[in-house]
């Protein structure tokens, strides 16, 4: 099969089109923040772009290497302060969160602090940062990442940043804001959802040239396959051209 | 791990949370508007001892006192505190001056888009750094309780994970609407260490574009030492006392330090050189070429003006404030 | 009446502090950057209905809405709920349309330095308007909650006295000093209405000078309608983001309003008209000369350039603005 | 007795000389605010003015008439909001607060409320406004007010603003900040502290003319006196002159 993108490409033109226009979201550095971008060039023209570190609907020149970085308030309609930011999508105002992480569990939890024993780590990550806080206060979390079964793992490590926790009801209980929670995980393989009664992923799209055993095979624990499974539309041309020239055009993302 | 009934987080709180106890502190420091421009050494000698809690003011590695940073480095303190919401290249310097022995922690290690710091993850390794969990969030609000004079704060986060149970956060209920919160204490930082773009000789400041948290942590703070691009009059201050961040009176002493927060960014004034940094991650894979890189950037130079000559000088400047300004 | 032990006020709460219930709200409003302009006339259709929680920003008479309030009395809007921390003229033009049912009370009734209202402490004083107690700060921290989006706020002050009584608030103890607070709920007010000198026409705003608590009640209400000494393009918003106050996702309406503040002060614009001020509290001993006054400045004219006119109109505006800025 | 001053202006001299210089104070309008322009003038150079609004250490170039006007920020280091200044106070950073009040009992408790029933009031006050907020967490509290019996009563009919409360303990013991509490307080008769035993308050100074005997009958409790007892000293020709010329010359205050 001849394919003119790279699965990071496919990833995020994938992504970009589950981010409506008129709706906000919180982005990183990154893959992320060049899927918004993407969406504000194509379908989301009115699509807020906030920064934790309190950049807020900036007009992207180039991509920010930091959450922080003179990029994420260039011509922002306000520079305000990581307070402003978190507090605005603990009120509800914040439609989408865009993460990514280590490790990932069916119910969409997350972990990117340590692999290993926490006292005695393989690796030590970084931690939440303000990944948790989105995760747990804006409405509905995407999740773009690899697929491959150390990465979908059936238990994580440490529970950085909540996704369904242990199943339906469990945000609730725990204290998180109501009806809440992951939305889309975006890999180089398929785009799932989660299912309304078992908050556990589904598989709702394949990306060309996936097959479900292929996906399975990479993925460390069951997963569902919706009723309506359908096939992940490619990259069109124009959102190909725009990412390439206008969003990444040094190919700081998409390069890799 | 998991247990959804946890009502407290299993981690030490490093500082006391009291209130009162704060307040007493504050009772006794100046309020004068006197003249507190001092150099960044005496800045170091004066207010940072080994075994204090610190923290330093920006994001990422943007608006960063790397010139602080530096001189406790130089002047090899040990056994500090440290505030790590997202920070990367303050937290990597103090890694690599072994500075540190409790953290604590939403994002260290880290160097945002640039990857991971060797060096920094094999301290935090070493199991030498004790470490107590946060979100960025729950850290901001930590010192937002603070700078409220109150001991806690509550947030919708960190809730149910291990985030949580690795935290000094606790469950609480409302006495209203009976829904949890994770509680989180009040941090009051022996120091603060704030580059802003303008101060007057009395430590009244102005930040430009993101104030991140350095509102909260400038009130928070027992000290506060500011740098400064530019010290500039008290008349310019009070013909626009609107973009005032911080008041003279929560300060400590003002260094002036252009170019200061090389090399990191300083929003409208300078990027970040990502060449250095690049370099940084680099060597640090080596511990003997790490060692001299040390020695050549820190250690054999005796002030910030010649870490910059060092770092390419007025030439390499020119190039990042013009990669800034001319978006 | 007084009771050390007390752990909650008696007063009721008058707005649901349920931050989902909130979230369910804000989970609606559009966050599209369109063009909100309207009338005033349109404002007060559109948003204010009887019955509903209203909260106008500044203090005393400083930057206050007026001729949104004044349309209000207008359009006869009745039992309303209101937020009198330090509410001066405004409450006063609340009081003379008898449009108010309920009330949190910091200050009320009072004008300041110069006295006290006859006709609002008449209202006041007939029983017909429930009140709730609190301080200045016990409302700010209702707004700063409802703002942050979580259901209470902690405060070191109230404790102790018949204001802690008269309040909706309830004592809680610290899960880590076992330090007493008085909890004050969350408030979400169905509107606010903020006068601002700089509005683009999506709604992003600029306040010059002091702010008030208008940062937090712009980001509890509801709904925001927006009054504007001028509109500027978001071009020129852009170019300073720093100083924007109230992002465009919180507004609903944007209504320019040159003068808007008058009588009260609008900082860097015009002062106060006191003599206009102190005429109001002259008619107001004589209900009947008190009726005919209302009537030739709110009911009888049709819009707020009317007002001005009958105030005295462009000499007497001249002379507030050289009050104000021939310091 | 001749006397080249108004009881206002004495009260006023009086007052600025406990504003001790490189400390801050919360004031608000009126006779407050003409005292610590007195002191800036004269004794305390460097007292730092706050104004509960969000004014940061203005120049005042006049009186201002609300808390809230533009001379209560003007070239003032900051012009900030209500939260800052209170936080201030609660941080322990504000060393003197200035009210006034329509009752004061023993213990330095005030009454801005209502005197009556308070469901049905003979008078309602503004209310607490920010003077408890002040009181509770400022460190010293200065009461300036004129004396008679029906201002000094032995129980407020409405507690606004926390003095001593009941007496020795109780402001910790409510959860207020620890020795926090009514300083002084200034009337046209005497300067008034309180007993630390008892924390009731006990004549410190008599004002020029007046007697123990007339501020035991002007007061609705019974008064310690100072083992100390003092004479208040009567205004010095500067501090009127810079009064009257400088602070107040349309008399607002100090016409009255």
């Amino acid at each position: 099969m001849t394919q003119n993108y790279n699965m990071m490409e496919l990833m995020i033109c994938t992504a970009s089109r589950y981010l409506e226009d008129g709706k906000t979201v919180a982005v990183g550095t990154g893959a992320p923040c060049a899927t918004a971008m993407l969406a504000q060039k194509t379908i989301s023209p009115n699509l807020v772009i906030l920064f934790e570190a309190g950049g807020i609907a900036p007009e992207l020149p180039s991509m920010p290497i930091s959450v922080g970085d003179s990029r994420t308030f260039h011509k922002a309609v306000m520079a305000a302060g990581m307070s402003e930011m978190m507090t605005t999508c603990s009120r509800g105002i914040v439609d989408y969160a865009f993460l990514g992480g280590a490790q990932i569990d069916k119910f969409g939890n997350i972990n990117s602090t340590v692999v290993g024993d926490y006292y005695k780590p393989k690796v030590r990550f970084p931690g939440s940062g303000g990944a948790n806080d989105f995760a747990s206060m804006c409405w509905n979390t995407l999740i773009m990442t690899v697929h491959s079964k150390n990465r979908f793992v059936e238990k994580v490590d440490f529970l950085t940043t909540p996704g369904y926790l242990t199943g339906p009801g469990s945000r609730e209980a725990a204290g998180l804001p109501d009806n809440s929670g992951p939305y889309k995980i975006i890999t180089d393989l398929a785009v799932m959802g989660f299912d309304d009664k078992t908050k556990t992923m589904v598989v709702e799209s394949i990306n060309p040239g996936a097959t479900k055993e292929q996906i399975q095979e990479n993925t460390g624990f069951e997963l569902l396959f919706s009723d309506n499974l359908s096939s992940t539309s490619e990259p069109k041309p124009e959102e190909l051209k725009i990412l390439r020239e206008e969003v990444d055009p040094t190919k700081l993302v998409i390069g890799r | 791990m998991r247990d959804m009934d946890i009502g407290s987080g299993v981690n030490t709180i490093f500082m006391d949370p009291d209130p009162d106890k704060a307040r007493e502190f504050f009772a006794k420091k100046s309020r004068a508007m006197t003249d507190k421009r001092i150099t960044v050494k005496e800045a170091v000698e004066n207010y940072i001892q080994d075994g204090c809690y610190l923290s330093t003011g920006g994001f990422g590695a943007v608006r960063i006192p790397t010139a602080v940073v530096h001189e406790i480095l130089r002047a090899g303190r040990k056994n500090l505190g440290y505030y790590g919401h997202t920070t990367t290249h303050d937290f990597q310097l103090f890694c690599a001056g072994n500075c540190l022995s409790k953290v604590d922690a939403a994002y260290i290690v880290g160097l945002e888009a640039r990857g991971l710091s060797p060096n920094a993850r094999r301290v935090m390794q070493s199991g030498e750094v004790e470490v107590c969990e946060w979100t960025n969030y729950a850290l901001a609000v930590r010192l937002k309780a603070a700078s409220e004079g109150v001991s806690y704060g509550i947030v919708r986060t960190m809730m149910g994970t291990d985030t949580f149970k690795m935290s000094g956060a606790k469950i609480v209920k409302c006495p209203f609407t009976g829904k949890k919160y994770a509680a989180v204490p009040a941090i009051w930082p022996d120091v603060a260490i704030i580059h802003v773009h303008e101060s007057d000789i009395y430590g009244n400041c102005r930040i430009k574009g993101i104030s991140v948290a350095d509102m909260e942590l400038a009130r928070a703070a027992k000290h506060v030492i500011i740098t400064t691009e530019r010290i500039v009059s008290n008349d310019d201050i009070r013909s626009d006392p609107v973009n005032t961040a911080i008041p003279f009176y929560l300060v400590d002493a003002v260094v002036e330090v252009p170019f200061g927060s090389y090399p990191g960014n300083m929003p409208y004034e300078y990027f970040s050189d990502e060449q250095h940094l690049a370099e940084w991650m680099r060597v640090e894979k080596d511990p003997a070429a790490f060692e001299k890189f040390l020695d050549k950037y820190i250690h054999s130079v005796s002030n910030f003006y010649e870490y910059l000559e060092r770092c390419g000088g007025w030439d390499k400047l020119k190039s990042l404030r013009e990669k800034e300004v001319l978006v």
